[in-house]
């Protein structure tokens, strides 16, 4: 009920926006980090994985996008869809990986990043556009894109949804807690975390091919920039992983912040946004919705 | 061919026992603390600083400003765990929140460096003489043979008081369990910190090698030691020192020697490729032991 | 019926089972008693697939599980306690038996329905909603024991239930395990120390030994087996 | 009366800061100078200039947020780019699309030029793929046979190294090696001796400083010597800082006390540099040559918003197209094409030498000293 | 080994800050004496020895060993002080061989080398299951040969104080009786041992006084001679192990 709540908050906060303003960008990206943060809890918060190179789907979803449209002559709708496509065959591809535990996965997922950026910059300059990268500026309509990742956000938070009361919900939390004793009461381990690896991965690649849309530009360097992943799993963490309104707390707070210090301290920003995640670590170290959770524990069922 | 061939892999031996030194200090905080540092670069391109400020301020050779970076950087680890790493106990997953801190903590650092020093490249004026030393047709820098040499004693150093001393155990002994340290009486927090402190005046050391070997650093680059340093112990194995070394030479040899015959992009892309298929078929690392916690 | 021929399990040098035969028919408890390191959670290990046997064949009703992962044997009809509980501390305890039930293609009603019988069975209903890192030890096994009993198992293999419980929960977990045979009609492989228990729920018990079968028989011969008493029981 | 307001980024952190922030300082000394005039002539009055700077920390995502909240919020007439080719990109799909016209004084890549785009154009910055031709014409005019081109792969270093292999084998030299490799690549010394096994005489490699920096300290360390090794950066006073390795690196620039062009719009090169001087006594650093291309940029920005008397793209960018060889500042010439590509502003080629210092080499026109070449071998020199 | 007075007065304690699990909770223990504590499941019967050994802080009260205040003391300075604690959940280090656990036993005297020597040797003769396995990893040995570890590690030092909580749950009945004895054996050559069990007769059997808690509360107290004279408290108790067909 509580979620339901949070869910229409989220539609009307966003839906009506182009109507008011050109400046869609703080939105949009706002829309856009709601969107990483909850589809990274899939993995961290429910299933208990930390995958350090989440960035590579985001990068792939950008690249698959934009050579689909720019090389290929697809309109963007179908570009990104490939681009989901590519982002999920890519997740399936690194399925064998799902086996590592912990820190394990993490650092190789984070070499599998850096090794799809390697392969996207050895693939000819004609297909991907070289080291310059791809300028999508036939595609400019950020209204639509502005939509599209509405959409993106919205396929997130029902996944999230569903993914929560679901029995796979229920299996990936089992995993997190003790993966032996899930296994030995008949929870398939490798099955269970390939599903959510690819809804998790689906959500990254969507958003890497709407955003591409979105400022049409696309190049490796922010493609596959590590801030990308090291912001989703702030933002995710500061809110709390493992509820469902955990990244969308963090998402929104500190974005928000951020957004507030880039503009009053322009010089200052990143050394500012460093001491605000370490207070809020040092703080709050379960998040902003974890330590509520464990405050009022009597609470803790009712929050989702 | 061959001549390269056989320079490519002394090169990698020695750039990878640079890689392993970088992942030896990070292994004392991440494989023995559990503290994911991901400000590793961040300190390491501190002491290269630091040797370059002792050179230019007090005329200190970067040699001589070893003891005094590690001395400093210990201090600072030592204060800097009761101020950012103690509490994070308390977190439900202490690793990954150590993660985010020691990120935070990356920003801050890179962002003080950009203060302090400006965004320029800088070298130190460092050489030895004579600038390199032949071995038949295998040409070897001086600078790189001072660094190997570093390597090797340091890690031999922490491989005996890991495994050979009381401390050391105790300290390994502690992420395996956070109760029992102190049932049998150790001090854990102060352990811990010296530990802290230990780590990241090994990480000042290894700055000061790494910028006579590598020789241009600026406050951006600590995110690629950091990267490095992580492969290399995720390859060796979490918490061993020698194999950190296994990893980093593992890792450089593999760079290096692609590098004779493909690019050096193709090069970092087989090194990747190959730690990936070495952590898939032994999922713990070369020397990792399995279900230790 | 379980079958286990001739298993073996050695780790590098050391040799934890040496060759264990055993059966235990369909609605018995088979009682298993042995000195510490004799090997007993070993053989649990390897029956349910924690752990490969190095040689050997384990068999329920004809199936083979040799090969078999943890989750497979559970589908197979195979469940089992741990001697220190292990239950998910971060889910209800009616979430935790739901982890039991999702594969059996049930509705959310029958769930609920099976949850709640076991649940009102070992006494712990009225914490269903709690997180159930919240239960004290004791509590937990009993939770354990029901997770697996709401699959409604051919075999259950109980690690030590009885250690660190209570007298009043232990009795509670005595009565449910004997009429277990009968009410669900499942065998049971109990392992324990706690002689009394195992003495008065046991059809049949077999005594470890250094990865050997030492004795087998009802408890009166067991009690008086002078090898037994030697290596076991003491004087 | 209203200030003209001006927006660009400037990159406080990233790859592209030490640049960035060079390029700023040439812009804020022409406000600073423009405002001590009274400001632009437009609509028939002065205006004064108030420039209206934000962070992009060297990310293109910061950038398109930027750029559309200085136009949008901001409310400001006309923008500067922001440093590189890529950054630059993504400003100008948000320039195009809400109608504001950007005056580029960094981005070089050929590619920016073919997107269609209408409302910018390059002040100074010619582009990438003309950039090596200086550099390689010096030396096959000494006799350079065999090039070795290496580059980071980035962008702007990818760019030159494509131009160069043209440029190469256009001269009729031959490429005996090109290769990449990638961001955060620690160590050269099989580069260099790849460079060396291959016969190269001509060394030519394209990445940033903190590189160049490594190579030629790794190129002593190593033994290796080319008789002429030209690196783009060599020119920067960080690059000479760092001592007697850095002797003979042949290198390009546009702006040295041996260059001076007869300016008829900003300042000249000493009223720049006192200019510099009073505003920024602090700076560690003296100007380099990217901030002599902003600042050219600024001025040209200048001229075109009096020219055209309004903030209408199409009247700026027809103004922009007018003032086309008619304009030369302190980076040089200025003339540019329909996309708004560069087509002048020509690098000369300077060399480190000992006593002399950096010194003009090529072209003979502007030469001041002659180029030493061969590079003495490293043994060879005391 | 000379054991020391050891008392808690009026303790209170919660987790979490808002689950209070002990309420004023009050125990002595004399040294050459066996104290028990008994109680059902989440009693507080752990949560009372760990909060002995400085594992937990308290709201309320004081714990006073040898009549010194050491409720300000953290568990390692405890232990260093003479109080060795075997908990009820695992404390083996797994990945250290079983020699490196003991060794680790002895960190308060790691400066004397030859006392280490003698104390483990003299553990390795009262535990030969551990000498034999005396390399391997501690996490390889069984769920019974863990709890014999935990037991030799806590012995090592000679401590004054001993806290032991269900020290013989899944342990053989041969060697549980073996652990019976050797903790009496301990309480009589003078050390204080408090000793948790669920194991009530047995327990019963070897203290000399015994404390039975229920709901965070102390219920009832007495020496040996109290539970065998006193009505009240023998029907308590014999209530209590009735529970079970026969313990
Ligand atoms: N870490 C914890 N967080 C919250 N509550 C706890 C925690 N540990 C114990 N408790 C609660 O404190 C109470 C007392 O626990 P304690 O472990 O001391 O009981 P006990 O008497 O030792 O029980 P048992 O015989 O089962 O070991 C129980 O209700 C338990 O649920
Ligand atoms: N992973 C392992 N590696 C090496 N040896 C092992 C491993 N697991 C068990 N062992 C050894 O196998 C033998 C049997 O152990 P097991 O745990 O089966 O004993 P157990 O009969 O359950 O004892 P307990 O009653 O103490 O629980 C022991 O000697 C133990 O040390
Ligand atoms: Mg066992
Ligand atoms: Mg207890």
């Amino acid at each position: 009920m509580i979620w339901g709540g949070v869910v229409t908050l989220i539609i009307l906060a966003f839906l009506p926006v182009p109507l008011f303003t050109t400046n869609l960008s703080f939105m949009f990206y706002m829309m856009l980090w709601l969107t990483m943060a909850t589809s990274f809890n899939f993995v961290a918060g429910m299933a208990g994985y930390m995958p350090f190179g989440y960035v590579a789907f985001y990068g792939i979803g950008a690249y698959a996008t934009g050579v689909l449209y720019k090389t290929f002559g697809l309109p963007i709708p179908i570009a990104l869809a490939g681009a989901a496509a590519a982002g999920v065959a890519i997740g399936l591809l690194l399925a064998p990986t799902l086996r590592l535990k912990g820190v394990y996965f993490g650092i190789v997922s984070l070499a599998l990043a850096m090794a799809m950026k390697l392969i996207i910059s050895l693939m000819p300059a004609k297909i991907t556009g070289g080291s310059l990268g791809l300028i999508l500026s036939g595609a400019n309509d950020p209204t639509m894109a502005y939509y599209a990742m509405f959409i993106v956000l919205l396929g997130a938070l029902a996944a999230g949804t569903w993914l929560s009361m679901s029995r796979l919900g229920i299996a990936l939390r089992a995993i997190r807690d003790d993966r032996e004793a899930a296994e030995v009461v008949g929870v398939n381990v490798v099955r269970t975390r390939l599903k959510a690896w690819v809804m998790a991965t689906m959500f990254p690649s969507l958003v890497g091919g709407v955003e591409a849309w979105y400022t049409n530009a696309i190049d490796l360097e922010s493609s596959f920039n590590l801030l990308v992943t090291a912001k989703s799993i702030v933002y995710a963490m500061a809110g709390g992983l493992g509820f469902l309104v955990g990244p969308i707390v963090g998402a929104s707070a500190l974005y928000g912040i951020d957004q507030l210090i880039w503009r009053h301290f322009p010089t200052l920003n990143l050394l500012i946004l460093g001491v605000v995640i370490i207070a809020l670590m040092l703080l709050l170290p379960r998040g902003i919705v974890g330590a509520f959770a464990q405050r009022f524990s009597r609470f803790r069922r009712f929050i989702p | 061919m061959n001549e390269l061939l056989l320079q490519g892999l002394v090169n990698g031996i020695v750039v990878g026992l640079i890689y392993a030194l970088i992942g030896v200090s990070l292994n004392v905080i991440f494989g023995v603390l559990r503290v994911v540092n991901f400000a590793h670069g961040e300190f390491i391109v501190l002491g290269a600083y630091g040797a370059y400020f002792a050179q230019q301020l007090l005329g200190l050779s970067p040699l001589l400003a070893m003891p005094l970076v590690f001395l400093v950087f210990g201090l600072i680890g030592y204060g800097l765990y009761f101020l950012l790493v103690q509490r994070l106990s308390r977190s439900n997953d202490p690793e990954h929140a150590s993660l985010l801190v020691m990120f935070g903590l990356s920003l801050v650092l890179g962002a003080l460096m950009l203060l302090a020093f400006e965004a320029d490249s800088r070298s130190l004026n460092f050489s030895l003489e004579p600038p390199f030393l032949m071995f038949g047709n295998v040409i070897l820098p001086t600078t790189k043979l001072l660094g190997l040499g570093v390597s090797v004693v340091i890690t031999g150093c922490l491989a005996y008081f890991l495994y050979r001393t009381m401390p050391g155990k105790a300290l390994r002994a502690i992420i395996m369990n956070r109760d029992a340290i102190q049932i049998v009486g150790v001090d854990l927090n102060h352990l811990s910190a010296l530990t802290f402190g230990l780590g990241l005046g090994l990480a000042g050391i290894t700055g000061i090698i790494v910028s006579m070997i590598f020789p241009s650093f600026s406050p951006f680059i600590g995110q690629d030691y950091t990267l490095i340093g992580f492969i290399v112990i995720v390859l060796g194995g979490l918490g061993h020192p020698i194999g950190a070394v296994a990893g980093g030479i593992l890792f450089g040899l593999a760079e290096q020697t692609a590098m004779v015959f493909f690019s050096g992009t193709v090069a970092m892309l087989l090194g990747f490729v190959l730690l990936i298929a070495v952590i898939l078929i032994r999922p713990a690392g070369l020397f990792g032991v399995q279900n230790l916690r | 019926m379980l079958k286990v021929d001739q298993l073996v399990k050695t780790f590098g040098g050391m040799t934890a089972l040496a060759g264990i035969s055993l059966t235990v028919p369909d609605r018995s408890i088979l009682g298993v008693l042995g000195m510490n390191g004799s090997g007993k959670t070993t053989m649990l290990n390897c029956i349910n697939g924690i752990y490969e046997a190095t040689a050997g064949e384990i068999s329920l009703d004809g199936v083979s599980l040799i090969g078999k992962a943890p989750h497979a044997v559970f589908s197979e009809g195979v469940g089992r306690t741990f001697q220190v509980p292990r239950i998910f501390p971060q889910m209800s305890l009616l979430e935790n038996l739901a982890v039991a039930l999702l594969n059996k293609g049930l509705s959310n009603a029958q769930v609920a329905e099976i949850s709640a019988h076991w649940l009102n069975k070992v006494e712990l209903y009225r914490l269903r909603h709690n997180y159930a890192e919240e239960l004290s030890g004791g509590q937990q096994k009993l939770l354990e024991l029901a997770r697996i009993m709401v699959a409604n198992p051919k075999l259950v293999l109980l690690d030590e239930p009885f250690a660190g419980v209570n007298p009043s929960l232990a009795l509670l977990l005595i009565g449910i395990i004997r009429e277990m045979p009968q009410e669900v009609g499942c065998s049971v492989m109990l392992v324990s120390h706690d002689l009394t228990s195992v003495y008065e729920l046991s059809d049949n018990i077999l005594v470890m030994h250094e990865g050997h079968v030492l004795a087998e028989g009802n408890a009166e011969a067991i009690q008086k087996n002078p090898d037994v008493i030697e290596a076991y029981l003491g004087a | 009366a209203e200030k003209i307001r001006i927006g660009m980024t400037v990159s406080s952190s990233g790859n592209f800061a030490l640049a960035s922030q060079s390029g700023v300082r040439g812009v804020e000394i022409w406000v600073d100078e423009i405002n001590k005039q009274g400001g632009l002539e437009f609509g028939g009055e002065k205006r004064l200039v108030e420039l209206v700077k934000r962070d992009d920390r060297s990310d293109k995502q910061m950038v398109a947020r930027v750029y559309e909240d200085l136009i949008v919020n901001e409310d400001v007439d006309i923008l500067l780019a922001p440093f590189g080719s890529t950054l630059t990109a993504a400003a100008a799909t948000v320039t195009e699309r809400l109608g504001k016209f950007m005056v580029i004084w960094s981005a070089a890549s050929d590619a920016l030029y073919d997107q269609g785009f209408k409302n910018i154009v390059s002040a100074t910055q010619m582009p990438v793929s003309r950039m090596p031709s200086a550099g390689l014409e010096a030396a096959h005019a000494l006799g350079g046979k065999k090039v070795a081109i290496v580059n980071v792969d980035e962008p702007f270093p990818a760019g030159l190294a494509d131009g160069a292999e043209a440029i190469a084998e256009k001269l009729g030299m031959e490429v005996v090696l090109k290769e990449d490799y990638p961001k955060g690549t620690k160590d050269f010394s099989l580069l260099l001796q790849k460079a060396r096994a291959a016969g190269a005489d001509v060394f030519f490699p394209t990445s940033y400083e903190g590189d160049l920096i490594s190579m030629v300290r790794q190129m002593r360390q190593m033994n290796v010597n080319f008789p002429f090794s030209f690196m783009v950066y060599a020119s920067t006073p960080q690059f000479i800082e760092i001592g007697d390795d850095a002797q003979y690196i042949y290198s390009h620039t546009n702006f040295h006390p041996t260059i001076n062009w007869e300016v008829n719009a900003g300042l000249d090169r000493a009223g720049f540099i006192s200019a510099y001087e009073t505003m920024f006594p602090n700076v560690s650093y003296e100007p380099d040559f990217q901030t002599v291309l902003a600042y050219g940029a600024a001025v040209i920005a200048g001229e075109i918003i009096e020219k055209a008397d309004s903030f209408e793209a199409d009247k700026l960018k027809q103004a922009a197209l007018d003032l086309s060889d008619n304009l030369t500042v302190l980076a040089g010439p200025y003339a540019v094409d329909e996309t708004g590509k560069q087509l002048k502003m020509p690098f000369p080629v300077v060399q480190l030498q000992p006593e002399k210092g950096l010194v003009t080499v090529w072209p003979e026109e502007v030469a001041v000293a002659k180029p030493v070449y061969p590079i003495p071998a490293w043994d060879q020199r005391n | 080994m000379d054991g020391v007075e050891l008392s808690m007065e009026n303790i209170s304690v919660a987790y979490n800050g808002d689950i209070t699990v002990l309420q004023g909770v009050a125990l002595r223990a004399q040294p050459g004496e066996v104290t028990g504590i008994i109680g059902p499941n989440g009693a507080g019967k752990s949560t009372v020895l760990k909060t002995i050994f400085g594992l937990l802080t308290t709201r309320t009260g004081a714990i006073h060993m040898g009549g010194r205040d050491i409720t300000g003391l953290k568990a390692f300075q405890r232990a260093l002080e003479g109080i060795a604690f075997v908990p009820q959940n695992r404390s083996v280090f797994p990945g250290l061989s079983v020699y490196d656990n003991l060794l680790l036993g002895c960190w308060p005297f790691r400066k004397d080398k030859a006392r280490i020597t003698r104390a483990i040797a003299a553990t390795f003769d009262k535990f030969p299951v551990l000498k034999e396995r005396s390399a391997s990893p501690a996490s390889a040995l069984s769920g019974g040969q863990q709890r014999f570890l935990e037991i030799a590690r806590a012995l090592v030092t000679d401590p004054k104080v001993i806290l032991l909580d269900e020290p013989t749950a899944m342990i053989a009945p041969k060697i549980s009786k073996d652990i019976y004895a050797l903790t009496r054996s301990l309480a009589d050559q003078g050390a204080t041992i408090i000793l948790v069990d669920q194991n009530v007769r047995q327990c019963a059997a070897i203290s000399d006084r015994l404390h039975i808690l229920e709901l965070g509360r102390n219920k009832a107290e007495g020496t040996k001679e109290d539970f065998a004279t006193d009505g009240q408290l023998k029907e308590m108790v014999a209530e209590w192990m009735n529970y079970r067909i026969d313990v």
